[in-house]
C-alpha cells in the first residue's frame, strides 16, 4: 500500500485563518518602540530643476525629527543601483530628487516625525522653488529630434534598443499572398495592490546594524540592493518580510523603500513608511504603456509566414534603476511569435524614457505586451481572410507531437496541447450557443453581444542575463528532532499560498502530511539566498529545488536507518509518516522515532554512517536545465524554462447608446502541467484575469501633456468592482515539464497577459456590422461611443460616395 | 469628445516614412478636454479711460480678486500676493506673482499668473480687451488656467463652473468699485460644507 | 494654516468587540488610526483613506462603515465591531470566515477584514441573495487578487448556514 | 494622506448648533464626513475648526405634512431608503438613494450634506430638483429662510447658504397618487460620479396625454437642471416621434462642460439616451398605475 498523495488535492489553505481572523501581520501592522513615521515632499511639476528648499519651518516643528533633502542625503547614501542592464543606458538616479525633477510626485524632501500626522504638517511647512523644464510624456514626441531630454548626456530618450532577424524576412514578406499590418498602442496602468509599498526601517548604530521590514517579493533582492544603496556590509542588513498585501510584480525593488532606512540612520530610532493610496499612483511602480508596429505575412489558406514587429515602450523616469521595466520589452520581442508557427522573424524595441512615473514590472513582464497585438491581429486576419479565428489559431499552432519546440526567437517550448486548451475554452463559454445567440440578439434594441477568442503563452521563471532577476533557486529541508519539517526559503507568500503548496510537495516526498511541515520564509536571517515570486517562477524553480532538497535528505534518512537496522537503503521507503523495509514491513520507524534516534538519544554518534554528510538538513540549489545566455548561431538566446499555456473566450454585450460594455461571461483553458493544488491555480487564473479585464475597460493612470497624472486617487484610477465582473469558469489540462522534477509550470500571469486581447477581440466581433477598429484603451464608455460615431459618418460618407459612383470602389487587403 | 477613426495603412498604404512614423490623431483631442479655458464678456457702465484706470490699479485689482490676501508692488505690472482660493470644501493657499504684459493702452493687456501652494500649483493666463460704446465699455476676456499637484484629480470636477464664478465676482467688484469709488476690502466667500 | 497639531486633545470612552476603552486623542485621528495605532487591532486595513476599498470597514453600532471617514473623535459612547471581534474562537469561526476559507475566496488576505465585515452585515439584511445582489452589496470593497468569483461562492454559502 | 489639525465641538442640539456656529462662521460642518473627510484627508479641505452635528437629533426625521414630507438634514441615505413612509408617498426618492455609493457610505451620508456639498451629479440633488423641493435654512437668530432647490444651487460646490446658516430640513411635496417616475444614470463603475443622470415624475390622463411632466438632469449642467418638456404634456399620447422631438429641443439647449469624468459632447450624448429612456419608463408606470 503506498501512502495519501497530496500534490493534486484541492486543500485549504494554512495561511487563511490568520487572515479571515485580522490576525495576518503587514509591514504597517509592525509598531517598535520610540518609532517614527516618514512623509515625503513630492514634486508637482513632471520637469524640473530645483531652485532652491527652504526647510526650516519644518524643521522648528515641535514633534519633527529629521528633514533631509536629496542633496544632503548623498552624505548617506549613493544613487539606486540597477537591476538590470542588457546593454542599456543606465542614468544617476537617487531615491531623493537632487538638482532635477522627472516626474510628478517625486520624492524631493523626506521627513521623520512621531506621528505620520505630524510629519505630513512638516511637510506642509516646505517650500521648494521649482524652474519648470520642457516637458516631454508621449512615447512617439519622446523620440523627436528636438524633444526635450531627460538626460542630456545620452543624446537622446532612448535607454535601450535590442533587435533580431531569423529567416529570410524580406523574401517571405515580397512572396506572401497578404501582408497585414497595424499600428498597435497599449496604455499605462499597473498592479495598484490594496496593500501599497510599506517599510520599515531599524537601523542600530550600537549593533552596527540595518533591519527592514518590508513589504517585498523579493526580500533577498531587496537587502542586495540595500546594501548597495547605502555602501553598507551586506551581512549586517536583516530584511523581514511579513504578509505583503499584494503585489502584482510591483514589489521587486528596492525604491523609495530606502527613504526610511535613511531616516532611521540619521535619527537612530525606528521610522515607518506607509505608503499613501497618493503615493502609490504616484510614484508605485508603473507598468504596460507601449506602442507596437507589428506586420504579418500570410497565405491565402491562412498559413502564417513571417512575423516583424517594432515595439516602442515608454518607461517613463527609467527601467533600469527605480525598477526594472525595460528589460520587458526585450521579453516582448522575444515572445512575440507566441504559440504560433513562422519561417521568418524581425523584431526590434526601443524603450523611450520621459516625465512619467519610473516603469517596473506588472503581471505580465513583457509576454502581455507580446501576446497582445499578436491575438488582436490574429482576429483581424481572420476577418480580413473570412475564416474563422478559431481556424487561423489551429491551423498555425505548434501541434501536441511536436514538443519540445524551439520557436524562431529562440525559447525551447517544454510541452502543451494548444489545440485542446482551446477547445476546452470554446466548451466552457458554449461558443456555438453564443454564435447563436448573437444571430439572433444584434441589431435589436441598440445591444450587440461578441465573443473574443484569444491563446496565450505563460514563459514561467525568466533568467534574464545581466540582471538581478538571473534566476536559481535554493531551498533547505530540515528535519526537527520531534520528526516535523521545515521548509526555508527566499521565496515569498504575496497571496499565492506557498504555506499550503510547498506542504503538500514535501509531504508527499516525506510520506507524512502537511501539517508536518512548516515553511520558513519572508527573513533574510533564517532562509538561503534566493530570489522570491516573480515571472510565475514558484512553480518551476521553488517547488523543483524544494523537491531534490527534501529528496536529498530522505536519501540521507533511509541511509540513516538502513544503518541502524543493519540493512540496505534500497530496501527501505518512506510510508505513511514512517521508514519501513518494504520486505519485512515489521520493522517500521515513525519520523518522530528517526528524528529522536538522530538527534537525541543514542544521537547522531550512534546512528549516523559516515557515507551521510548531514542526517538534519539538505539544500539544493536550482537552475533551469534548458535557459542558455550564450547566443546560438541565430543570436538567440533561451530565458524562460517552462512554457505554460492557454486559451480563453469572454463573451461581452456593447450597449450602443451609451458605449457601455457589460462582461458577460469568462471562460478559460490553461495548462501548467502538474497542478499541486487546483483550488488555489484556479484561483490564480481568475483573479488574473479580473486584473487584465480591469486593464481593458478600466484602468488607466493617465498622464496630461504637462505630465499630470490624472488618477491620483481611487475615483479615478477604476480596479474593476464585484459588479463589474461575471464568474470567472476556469478548467485546466495538464501536459507536465519535462524540465521540472514534478512537472510543473508556473500559472499566475496567464489570465492578465491574456484577457485584455480577448476583450478587445470581443468588442471588435460585437460591432463587427459598424467596422470599428479599437485602438486605444481603456475602452471607456466615451471612447465606445466615440468610435461607434466615427464608424456612423464613415459609413454615411461612403453611402453618399457610392451614390456618386457606379462602380463600386474596391477595398485593399491591409486590416 | 468623439475620436477621429484611426488612420490605418488601409487609408493611406503609401503614407508611412520611417517605421516609427504612425498615425496620430487622438492627442489634439484629448487637449480639448483637459485644458480650461473660460471665455466672456462683461458689460460696464463707465467710459473706457476710467475701466482701464482701474485694470491698471494694483489696490483695485487686490481688492477685487477673489480671496487676495495679500498683494505688494516687485515693480511696474509686476505683483506678488497670497490667494486663498476656494472650491467647496477644496481650498489652498497659493503664493504667487501676477504680470500684466503686451498692454495697449486702453485697449488690451495679458495678465500672467502663476501660484504654488501645499496642495499644488497654479498658472493662469488672460487676455483683457476694451471696447467703448456710448458709455458703455465691454470688457472681452479669454482665461486658461491649468493647475497641478495634488489638488489636480479632484478639483477638475468643479474648476470651470467655479472659475466662471470667481471672474464673475471680480467683474462684479470692478463694477461696483467704479460706481461708487468706495474702498473696502472683500474676499470671495465660498460657503464650504460636508456630506 | 493650521499645522500645530495640538488642537487640544479630546477623551473617548468606546467598546470595541464588548471591550470598553478609555483614550485621550488628538480630534484629527482617523478611527481606523485609533483602531491600529491606539488599540493595537490592525486587523483594521487601510487601503485608500478616502472610502473607496473598503479595507477598513468595520461595524458602528452594528452598521457597517468606513473607519478611514471618521474620526476618532466620534465614537465617543459607542460600540464598534472590528474583524477580530467575530470569531468565538481560533476553532470556533464565525459562518462569513469560514465560509472565505472554504471557498478558497481570499489570497493576499489584506482586503478580507473589510469583505468579511460588509459580507457579515449583508447577510443579517439578506439572508438569501441572488448573485446580482451579493455583487452590488460587495461593490464597495475592491479585491485585487481574487477577481471576485470565489468572493461570490462564499458569501452564498454562508448564507446557507 | 491625513488631515491637518482642527479642534473639534460636538453640538448636541440645533440651538447649541446654531450659537456655535454664529461664533465660528468659518467652521465646518461635520454630518456626515463622507465628502469632507476624503478631502481633508487628502489635505485639500483644511477646516480650523468641525462642528460635528451627529448628535442633533433634531436633524434627524422624516415626518409627513399635509402635501409634503419633511426629511431633517441629518437623516441618513439609508433611513430614507428603510423609510416605509418615503417608499410609499415618494419612491421615486427611495429608487434613486440606492444609487449612492456603497452601504457603508449610505450608513453615514446625509441627504442635507450632499445638497449642501453639490456635487453637480448627486443622485439625491437631481431627483428632489425634479420633485421640486425647498431646503429650510435657518441662522443663529433662529431666522428662517425657504429656498427652492433650483435656487439654492449656485454652482458646483456653491450653494446659497450663509456662514451662520444651516441645513434644517428639506420639503419635498408628495406627488398625486398615480404619478409614473424614473431615474437612470450613467457611470462607470457602481458606486461612481455618474457621468450622467436623470430623473422624471410625470402623470397621465385618461386618455394617455401627459397631465404634468417633470424632469431634472444632473452631471450635464453645473447643478442638477430642471428641464422644460412642455411640449409633451396636455399633447396627446406620448408617441416616439413627439419624445424625438423633445430630444433634438433640448439638446440645442444644453451644452456640459467638460469634467474629470467625461466630456462636455458625450454627456451631451448621454442627456439624449437618459431622457428618451427615463421619459418613456416614467410614462409606461404612469399609464400602468
Amino acid at each position: 500500500m503506498t501512502g495519501e498523495k497530496w500534490v493534486g488535492k484541492r486543500l485549504e489553505r494554512k495561511e487563511d485563518l490568520r487572515f479571515v481572523t485580522g490576525h495576518g501581520t503587514y509591514t504597517d501592522d509592525v509598531t517598535l518602540p520610540g518609532m517614527l513615521h516618514a512623509a515625503m515632499v513630492r514634486s508637482p511639476h513632471a520637469h524640473a530643476k530645483i531652485k532652491s528648499i527652504d526647510c526650516t519651518k519644518a524643521q522648528a516643528l515641535p514633534g519633527v525629527h529629521a528633514v533631509i533633502t536629496g542633496e544632503d542625503a548623498k552624505k548617506y547614501w549613493g544613487p539606486l543601483p540597477k537591476s538590470v542592464d542588457i546593454d542599456m543606458k543606465i542614468p544617476t538616479v537617487f531615491a531623493l530628487a537632487v538638482d532635477k525633477i522627472y516626474y510628478m510626485g517625486e520624492p524631493v524632501v523626506a521627513v521623520a516625525a512621531d506621528t505620520r500626522y505630524l510629519a505630513e504638517d512638516a511637510v506642509d511647512l516646505i517650500e521648494v522653488e521649482y524652474e519648470p523644464l520642457e516637458i516631454v510624456v508621449d512615447t512617439e514626441k519622446a523620440l523627436a529630434p528636438d524633444a526635450p531630454l531627460l538626460y542630456p548626456e545620452w543624446g537622446n530618450n532612448i535607454q535601450c534598443e535590442w533587435g533580431m532577424s531569423v529567416g529570410p524576412v524580406e523574401e517571405i514578406f515580397a512572396k506572401a499572398d497578404h501582408v497585414f499590418e497595424d499600428r498597435i498602442p497599449h496604455h499605462r496602468y499597473s498592479g495598484v495592490p490594496i496593500e501599497g509599498r510599506a517599510a520599515l526601517a531599524d537601523y542600530d548604530p550600537y549593533n552596527r546594524s540595518l533591519k527592514l521590514w518590508c513589504s517585498t517579493q523579493t526580500p533577498l533582492i531587496v537587502r542586495t540592493l540595500v546594501a548597495q544603496t547605502f555602501d553598507f556590509p551586506e551581512h549586517d542588513v536583516q530584511v523581514i518580510a511579513p504578509d505583503v498585501g499584494g503585489a502584482f510584480g510591483n514589489k521587486i525593488q528596492a525604491d523609495a523603500e530606502v527613504i526610511p532606512c535613511l531616516l532611521s540612520m540619521i535619527t537612530g530610532r525606528p521610522v515607518k513608511w506607509t505608503e499613501s493610496r497618493q503615493e502609490n499612483l504616484l510614484s508605485g511602480i508603473q507598468c504596460r504603456d507601449y506602442v507596437w508596429n507589428i506586420k504579418i505575412a500570410v497565405d491565402n489558406d491562412g498559413t502564417l509566414r513571417g512575423l516583424k514587429g517594432e515595439v516602442l515602450g515608454n518607461v517613463g523616469k527609467d527601467g533600469t534603476c527605480h525598477a526594472a521595466g525595460a528589460g520587458k520589452f526585450l521579453v516582448a520581442c522575444a515572445y512575440l511569435p507566441g504559440p504560433y508557427k513562422w519561417q521568418a522573424y524581425e523584431t526590434n524595441t526601443k524603450v523611450v524614457v520621459s516625465n512619467k512615473a519610473p516603469s517596473g514590472a506588472y503581471r505580465g513582464y513583457g509576454k502581455d505586451i507580446a501576446n497582445y497585438p499578436m491575438e488582436i491581429m490574429m482576429n483581424r486576419i481572420a476577418d480580413k481572410l473570412g475564416i474563422s479565428a478559431v481556424d487561423l489559431r489551429k491551423k498555425n499552432m505548434i501541434e501536441a507531437d511536436e514538443f519540445p519546440y524551439q520557436q524562431i526567437s529562440g525559447p525551447i517550448y517544454d510541452s502543451g496541447d494548444y489545440h485542446l486548451c482551446l477547445d476546452k475554452a470554446l466548451d466552457l463559454i458554449d461558443y456555438d450557443e453564443v454564435r447563436a445567440r448573437q444571430a439572433k440578439q444584434n441589431g435589436k434594441d441598440g445591444k450587440y453581444i461578441g465573443v473574443g477568442i484569444g491563446s496565450m503563452l505563460e514563459p514561467s521563471g525568466g533568467a534574464v542575463p545581466m540582471c538581478i532577476f538571473n534566476s536559481y533557486e535554493v531551498a533547505t529541508v530540515r528535519m526537527m528532532p520531534e520528526g516535523g519539517f521545515h521548509v526555508l526559503t527566499g521565496h515569498q507568500n504575496i497571496g499565492q499560498g506557498i504555506e499550503t503548496t510547498l506542504c503538500q510537495v514535501v509531504a508527499d516526498e516525506m510520506a507524512c502530511t502537511p501539517d508536518d511541515v512548516r515553511i520558513i520564509f519572508g527573513d533574510t536571517n533564517a532562509v538561503p539566498y534566493g530570489l522570491g515570486p516573480w515571472s510565475s517562477r514558484g512553480a518551476t524553480f521553488n517547488v523543483s529545488c524544494v523537491v531534490e532538497a527534501a529528496r536529498k535528505l530522505k536519501t540521507n534518512l533511509l541511509e540513516v536507518c538502513a544503518n541502524i537496522w543493519q540493512c540496505d537503503g534500497a530496501e527501505l521507503e518512506f510510508q505513511g509518516g514512517a521508514v519501513v523495509h518494504k520486505s519485512d514491513t515489521i520493522r517500521r520507524m515513525t519520523l518522530k522515532e528517526i528524528g529522536n534516534q538522530t538527534h537525541l538519544f543514542p544521537g547522531a554518534f550512534g546512528v549516523v554512517p559516515e557515507s551521510v554528510s548531514n542526517p538534519f538538513e539538505a539544500t539544493h540549489y536550482w537552475t533551469s536545465p534548458v535557459a542558455f545566455w550564450k547566443p546560438d548561431e541565430l543570436g538567440r538566446i533561451s530565458l524562460y524554462t517552462t512554457h505554460p499555456s492557454g486559451s480563453s473566450a469572454v463573451v461581452v454585450e456593447v450597449d450602443t447608446d451609451t458605449g457601455k460594455i457589460t462582461v458577460l461571461d469568462i471562460a478559460m483553458c490553461e495548462d501548467i502541467g502538474t497542478l499541486i493544488n487546483p483550488t488555489i491555480c484556479e484561483g490564480q487564473v481568475q483573479g488574473g484575469y479580473v486584473q487584465g479585464i480591469g486593464g481593458a475597460l478600466l484602468e488607466e493612470l493617465e498622464y496630461d501633456e504637462y505630465g499630470q497624472l490624472l488618477n491620483t486617487d481611487l475615483t479615478s484610477y477604476l480596479h474593476p468592482l464585484a459588479s463589474d465582473v461575471p464568474d470567472v469558469k476556469v478548467v485546466h489540462i495538464q501536459s507536465p515539464s519535462p524540465f521540472t522534477p514534478l512537472g510543473t509550470k508556473g500559472g499566475a500571469e496567464g489570465g492578465t497577459l491574456m484577457s485584455c486581447a480577448v476583450v478587445v477581440n470581443a468588442v471588435e466581433d460585437a460591432l463587427r456590422s459598424f467596422d470599428v477598429k479599437i485602438s486605444d484603451l481603456p475602452l471607456t464608455p466615451e471612447r465606445v461611443k466615440g468610435l461607434l460615431n466615427a464608424a456612423q459618418a464613415k459609413r454615411d460618407a461612403r453611402k453618399t460616395e457610392r451614390e456618386r459612383k457606379t462602380a463600386p470602389e474596391k477595398t485593399p487587403v491591409e486590416v | 469628445m468623439p475620436e477621429k477613426p484611426k488612420e490605418s495603412a488601409k487609408q493611406h498604404p503609401k503614407k508611412r516614412r520611417s517605421k516609427f512614423d504612425f498615425a496620430r490623431p487622438r492627442k489634439e483631442i484629448r487637449k480639448e478636454k483637459k485644458r480650461m479655458n473660460v471665455t466672456g464678456e462683461y458689460i460696464l457702465e463707465c467710459s473706457k479711460e476710467r475701466t482701464w484706470r482701474a485694470l491698471n490699479d494694483p489696490q483695485v485689482l487686490s481688492r477685487c480678486t477673489p480671496g487676495f490676501q495679500s498683494m505688494n508692488v516687485v515693480a511696474p505690472d509686476h505683483y506678488e500676493g497670497v490667494v486663498k482660493v476656494g472650491i467647496g470644501s477644496i481650498s489652498g493657499t497659493y503664493k504667487g506673482e501676477m504680470k500684466l504684459s503686451d498692454k495697449v493702452d486702453q485697449e488690451k493687456y495679458t495678465i500672467i499668473g502663476e501660484g504654488a501652494g501645499p496642495i499644488g500649483i497654479m498658472n493662469v493666463t488672460g487676455n483683457i480687451e476694451l471696447q467703448e460704446l456710448d458709455a458703455l465699455t465691454t470688457i472681452v476676456y479669454s482665461f486658461e488656467a491649468r493647475i497641478g499637484g495634488a489638488v489636480k484629480g479632484l478639483a477638475q470636477r468643479g474648476l470651470i463652473p467655479i472659475a466662471k464664478y470667481l471672474i464673475k465676482q471680480f467683474f462684479g467688484s470692478l463694477a461696483e468699485e467704479l460706481a461708487a469709488e468706495k474702498i473696502e476690502n472683500r474676499s470671495a466667500h465660498i460657503p464650504e460644507t460636508s456630506t | 494654516m493650521n499645522v500645530e497639531a495640538n488642537a487640544d486633545k479630546i477623551e473617548v470612552t468606546v467598546s470595541v468587540n464588548g471591550e470598553t476603552y478609555r483614550r485621550t486623542i488628538e480630534p484629527r485621528m482617523l478611527l481606523a488610526d485609533f483602531l491600529r495605532i491606539e488599540l493595537g487591532l490592525t486587523g483594521t486595513h487601510i487601503g485608500c483613506e478616502h472610502g473607496k476599498c473598503g479595507a477598513c470597514t468595520i461595524l458602528f453600532d452594528g452598521e457597517p462603515i468606513r473607519s478611514c471617514l471618521m474620526f476618532a473623535a466620534q465614537i465617543d459612547g459607542h460600540e464598534l465591531t472590528t474583524i477580530e471581534g467575530l470569531a468565538e474562537s481560533p476553532e470556533q469561526l464565525h459562518p462569513v470566515q469560514q465560509a472565505f476559507i472554504d471557498n478558497h475566496a481570499l489570497q493576499c488576505g489584506f482586503c478580507t477584514p473589510g469583505l468579511i465585515m460588509t459580507s457579515h452585515a449583508f447577510l443579517e439584511e439578506n439572508d438569501n441573495p441572488s448573485e446580482a445582489e451579493i455583487r452590488r452589496a460587495l461593490s464597495g470593497n475592491i479585491c485585487r487578487c481574487t477577481g471576485y468569483t470565489n468572493i461570490v461562492k462564499a458569501v452564498s454559502d454562508a448564507a446557507q448556514r | 494622506m491625513k488631515p491637518c489639525a482642527f479642534s473639534y465641538v460636538k453640538a448636541s442640539s440645533l440651538d447649541n448648533l446654531l450659537a456655535i456656529l454664529s461664533d465660528n462662521s468659518d467652521a465646518k460642518i461635520l454630518a456626515g464626513g463622507q465628502s469632507l473627510v476624503p478631502m481633508m484627508n487628502m489635505r485639500l479641505a483644511r477646516p480650523e475648526m468641525l462642528i460635528d452635528i451627529n448628535d442633533v437629533t433634531e436633524l434627524r426625521f422624516i415626518t409627513e405634512e399635509q402635501d409634503h414630507i419633511r426629511v431633517g438634514a441629518l437623516t441618513r441615505y439609508n433611513e430614507i431608503i428603510e423609510s416605509d413612509l418615503i417608499k410609499a408617498k415618494i419612491p421615486l426618492l427611495s429608487d434613486v438613494t440606492e444609487y449612492i455609493g456603497y452601504i457603508a457610505i449610505r450608513n453615514r451620508g446625509t441627504i442635507g450634506g450632499s445638497l449642501v456639498h453639490n456635487d453637480p451629479s448627486a443622485e439625491i440633488g437631481v431627483a428632489l430638483v425634479c420633485l421640486g423641493a425647498e431646503v429650510v435654512l435657518v441662522n443663529s437668530d433662529a431666522e428662517e429662510r425657504v429656498v427652492p432647490l433650483d435656487q439654492f444651487f449656485i454652482t458646483t460646490y456653491l450653494t446659497d447658504i450663509a456662514p451662520d446658516e444651516i441645513l434644517r430640513e428639506i420639503r419635498i411635496p408628495i406627488p398625486a397618487a398615480h404619478s409614473g417616475h424614473a431615474f437612470k444614470e450613467v457611470s462607470r463603475r457602481v458606486g461612481d460620479f455618474a457621468m450622467a443622470n436623470a430623473a422624471a415624475l410625470m402623470q397621465v390622463g385618461t386618455g394617455g396625454e401627459i397631465t404634468s411632466l417633470s424632469f431634472s438632469f444632473g452631471g450635464i449642467g453645473d447643478v442638477p437642471m430642471q428641464i422644460d418638456l412642455n411640449a409633451l404634456v396636455d399633447n396627446g399620447p406620448l408617441v416616439e416621434e413627439k419624445l424625438d422631438q423633445a430630444v433634438t429641443k433640448v439638446l440645442r439647449e444644453i451644452d456640459p462642460e467638460s469634467d474629470n469624468v467625461a466630456s462636455g459632447d458625450y454627456k451631451k450624448q448621454l442627456a439624449g439616451v437618459l431622457l428618451k429612456q427615463v421619459v418613456s419608463e416614467a410614462y409606461d408606470r404612469a399609464t400602468n398605475s
